[in-house]
């Protein structure tokens, strides 16, 4: 089946993971695609490669490994740069995943920046990497969490950032650029203007947006942008956080150590310059080489056309979701308005129990609070089920996933 | 399709209708606890008279697993002496809904059926070293709730 | 070549990367390994199965997949415990590398337990990552660096310890296991029993120790305990902090985000036991599951076999290396107290230029202040070179090292 | 051994006699540089007469290639203008050394190379900035010195 102008099947061979049978020689669904995406030979076979062939550690030695792991090393930062258009190659730092980003902006700027009193507004539809390192900042220093609610859509009441911004004490606005449970793709140009005329820095957890859709970090002009490799085809480990230079350059470093170095003496050390002065200790640097093979793969396909196929697949799943009886889905329900996630609840069956039934069928979907229990809270439900797809997903898994809930049925007498 | 080895009619049947469901008024125990990775959620109440647990109620939201395991286990320890709860052993619980093979199985999954008998035990722990200033029968108890996941 | 009860030769054969060709077709000798070691094919075979067969995120989900994930992730934290001696997983925490490591303790113990007036020691030979932590902590908090200074063997005067102990406000005793640069061996039990008697506590930087020789945490009885896998033969991006159950129950938590909470509301988070606590966010699932292979591998061997293998590569080297004039060979010259490390200066050449001038053989050494310019500065050198053998290392890989200096007396006009 | 593309006559007679060695007491244009990732450390003194150089010293310790490049770097502004010097260009230096293939050819110690012109760019910077009070000259030289590496 060929969904969309790339073939769908071309894609599926190149990733061995999905020939896996699992449950009794079921064919493997894997709709678990929000929490970490399959990998192509492509990235497994450049991470092999490295070892094989070029392992060394990088930046200060001059031996022909050191040269060549180095230059790999730093043409991910440059290819990343072209990827997301920023222009400034010195303000992309490598790190751990998304978490650890947010992480080093709390700490690094927050420290600095957010006074006993100040606000940082975040939202309902958080994940708790964009909650919890500001309520530990809060806790810290003083300052106050205010809340973006959303609407029955499951979209943000953006009323509720200008009446925050009205206090005049908002110091950072910390908004996912979509949500990892609704799907929903937050108006993070309106927010932007709005934090601008204000004078408060906005930070976009882009985790679940990088890996969906075309990102123009330099025209979206926020403060800081984060997000995960592994959630894009890339190996676990590696993860950017982008933040403009003049943050960058005023911010004291987070992890001390090699390399953040300029000059170290007994009692005083200078630091080096952007952006090592915030990659302390040796990088992840053959997983960082592995993950360039993951932009290419997907710049390959071409974001429009990755964006393309998950809302045809979305617009499907959705059309087929609404004869199942007993189905509650959450968030929006236009496809344009969300990327490729839906979650929902059946009847009373509880998520874990829904997923465990299904799983016997091959079907790997997520079901739990998904690092979202604030909104878990407002949605008044201790979990939901979550189906993710990606580039590699087709239509005959959504069916098998739709038709394992007859499972659920049959097992729950409903 | 087989008979599902998890979901028998006795797991459905209590997590549809749990046993001891509801709360005690100042309960000499109360533990509340949750599984971090799931979200099931639950508190346990409990009363003791002469050594013996007079009452015993939970609520909470949970799996169907979670739910039945819980309800199991507010009904084994109705009328037990402190001693015999204090001994209570996964196995038991387990055993008597089939869910023995959980252990091997499904390392996430045993975790809901657990979270009862992990806040039975720091229910008990607390109780010891709170309200009867008794570290020496709190034991390691606290210890043995964490080793549970 | 046989030079320990092992075989060298199938050893060598499990490296792909052994069989490199540099610089004109020239064999690779690769003697950089304090920087990081090279990776048999069980550790780089371990990551592509795990991404080819089991990818999933941990923790979370029910399916197939993540329930295969899991176990595999948290079966490495057995593994660990059981090759360090460690008596409770839970005190075993998954970071990037050494760096994190301290760096966490830094944060989380340190900015609790460190106050104004109050010292933290550590010595002349530390690496950058356990100097550079603790100069931002006492900056920030107010508190004094004090060092333990070196011998001219390269050894630490223990005596000063002793002085600094007795002012009564040491809080932590930062020491490294072993020296990158010298290969000394520390005293470390001698330290311990200092430091218990004193009340101050002590964390050991194991990066050059846990690869070299066989560590036993449970005797050692310090507090905390920090190494990198990509130094023994494990990936890049997984490193260990171990530390007592009784400081992390208290610590607050480092990082904020994903898996270390138990529940997040909107204004008030509870924590996760441990160690989850302290691994906020998906962690670096393949590596660790690599690092695995790692671990397996060297316990095949035998650590005592790895040591021995090393004394007599080092003792080898210093011999060969007494009769090459115009070398300055720094750190202790008794093998017994030093891993298999060799830092030494050649006539007035500048370091770099002799690793840029061997490096034309095919030899990778290291040249530079090694992230030790705290030691370069007492030694009085800008850099020195350092030579550093592994288990794979041969004796003709010693003999091309020297025999390469003569080209750069050559070059030099020596 | 062939003729080594680095290390020619010429770099080695300037690592073991460099040009310019020294200091000047009280210079108008004074910068400090240290390469994070070797450890080369130089200090570069400038005097400005008439808007010329019209002294040019430095000390430190760093490699043959950094002491040999910052050796003909002060050799090439000597006598210059601020408006030459401000636009003098690294193929320039290097050129003179024969050391243009390190461009492409060693990332690592290219830097090593250019440690001294980095160094002279911020400084001539520093000077428009802080002595001149003129930021139009100045210009984005504090860019192109950081982008040297
Ligand atoms: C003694 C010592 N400590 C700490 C480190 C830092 O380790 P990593 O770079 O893996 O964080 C190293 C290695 O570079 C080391 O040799
Ligand atoms: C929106 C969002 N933010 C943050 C994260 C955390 O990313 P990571 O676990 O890679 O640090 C995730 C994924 O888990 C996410 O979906």
């Amino acid at each position: 089946m060929q969904s969309t102008s790339y073939s769908l099947e071309n894609i599926r061979k190149d990733f061995p993971v999905l020939a896996r049978k699992v449950r009794d020689e079921k064919d493997l669904v894997y709709l678990d695609n929000a929490a970490t995406t399959q990998k192509p030979i492509h990235v497994i076979d450049a991470i092999s490669d490295y070892y094989k062939n070029h392992n060394s550690n990088i930046h200060r030695a001059v031996h022909a490994l050191a040269e060549e792991s180095t230059e790999a090393f730093e043409a991910v930062r440059d290819k990343i740069a072209k990827f997301l258009n920023i222009k400034d190659r010195q303000e992309i730092i490598f790190v751990r995943g998304t978490t650890e980003a947010i992480n080093l902006v709390s700490y690094s700027w927050g420290r600095e920046n957010v006074k006993k009193g100040d606000i940082v507004v975040t939202t309902e539809y958080e994940h708790h990497s964009n909650i919890v390192p500001w309520q530990l900042l809060a806790q810290e220093v003083g300052a106050e969490i205010k809340y973006i609610d959303i609407d029955e859509n499951g979209e943000l009441i953006l009323e509720q950032l200008d009446d925050h911004l009205a206090t005049g004490k908002v110091k950072l606005v910390a908004v996912s650029h979509v949500s990892n449970v609704l799907g929903t793709i937050t108006d993070v140009n309106r927010i932007i203007t709005k934090c601008k005329d204000a004078g408060a820095k906005i930070l976009i957890d882009g985790a679940q947006a990088v890996p969906h859709m075309k990102v123009d970090i330099d025209s979206l002009d926020c403060d800081f942008y984060a997000f995960s490799g592994h959630k894009m085809l890339g190996p676990t480990g590696v993860g950017i956080l982008w933040a403009k230079k003049e943050h960058l350059e005023k911010m004291q470093p987070f992890h001390g150590g090699g390399d953040m170095i300029r000059e170290v003496h007994k009692y005083e050390t200078t630091w080096n310059d952007l952006p090592y002065k915030f990659e302390a200790g040796t990088p992840n640097i053959a997983d960082v080489i592995g993950f360039a093979a993951a932009i290419d793969y997907l710049s390959n396909i071409g974001m429009d056309n990755v964006r393309a196929h998950e809302i045809e697949l979305t617009a499907y799943a959705l059309e087929k979701m609404k004869n199942v009886k007993g189905l509650t889905i959450y968030g929006p329900k236009d496809p344009q308005k969300a990327s490729g996630v839906i979650s929902f609840n059946f009847n009373d069956v509880h998520p874990h129990d829904v997923a465990t039934i299904i799983d016997k069928n091959g079907v790997a979907i997520r079901s739990g609070h998904h690092c979202a229990q604030v909104l878990m809270e407002k949605l008044n439900v201790a979990a939901t089920n979550r189906a993710s797809f990606y580039i590699y997903t087709t239509k005959e898994e959504v069916d098998v996933l739709i038709n394992s809930l007859e499972d659920v049925a049959r097992v729950f007498k409903l | 399709m087989s008979a599902d080895p998890i979901y028998t009619e006795m797991i459905i049947e209590y997590s549809r209708n749990p046993s001891n469901f509801g709360k005690i008024d100042e309960p000499h125990i109360h533990r509340h606890d949750s599984n971090p990775l799931c979200g099931d959620s639950i508190d346990l109440y409990i009363n003791i008279d002469e050594n013996k647990v007079s009452n015993v109620k939970f609520d909470g939201k949970g799996c169907a697993i979670c739910m039945a395991c819980t309800s199991v286990l507010t009904e084994m320890i109705q009328g037990k002496t402190l001693d015999e709860v204090k001994n209570f052993q996964k196995d038991e619980l387990l055993g008597e809904l089939g869910l023995e093979h959980l252990i091997k199985t499904s390392p996430v999954r045993i975790k809901c059926a657990l979270l009862s008998l992990k806040a039975l035990k720091h229910g008990i722990y607390t109780f010891f070293v709170e309200k009867m200033n008794d570290t020496e029968s709190a034991g390691n108890l606290k210890e043995e709730a964490s080793s549970l996941y």
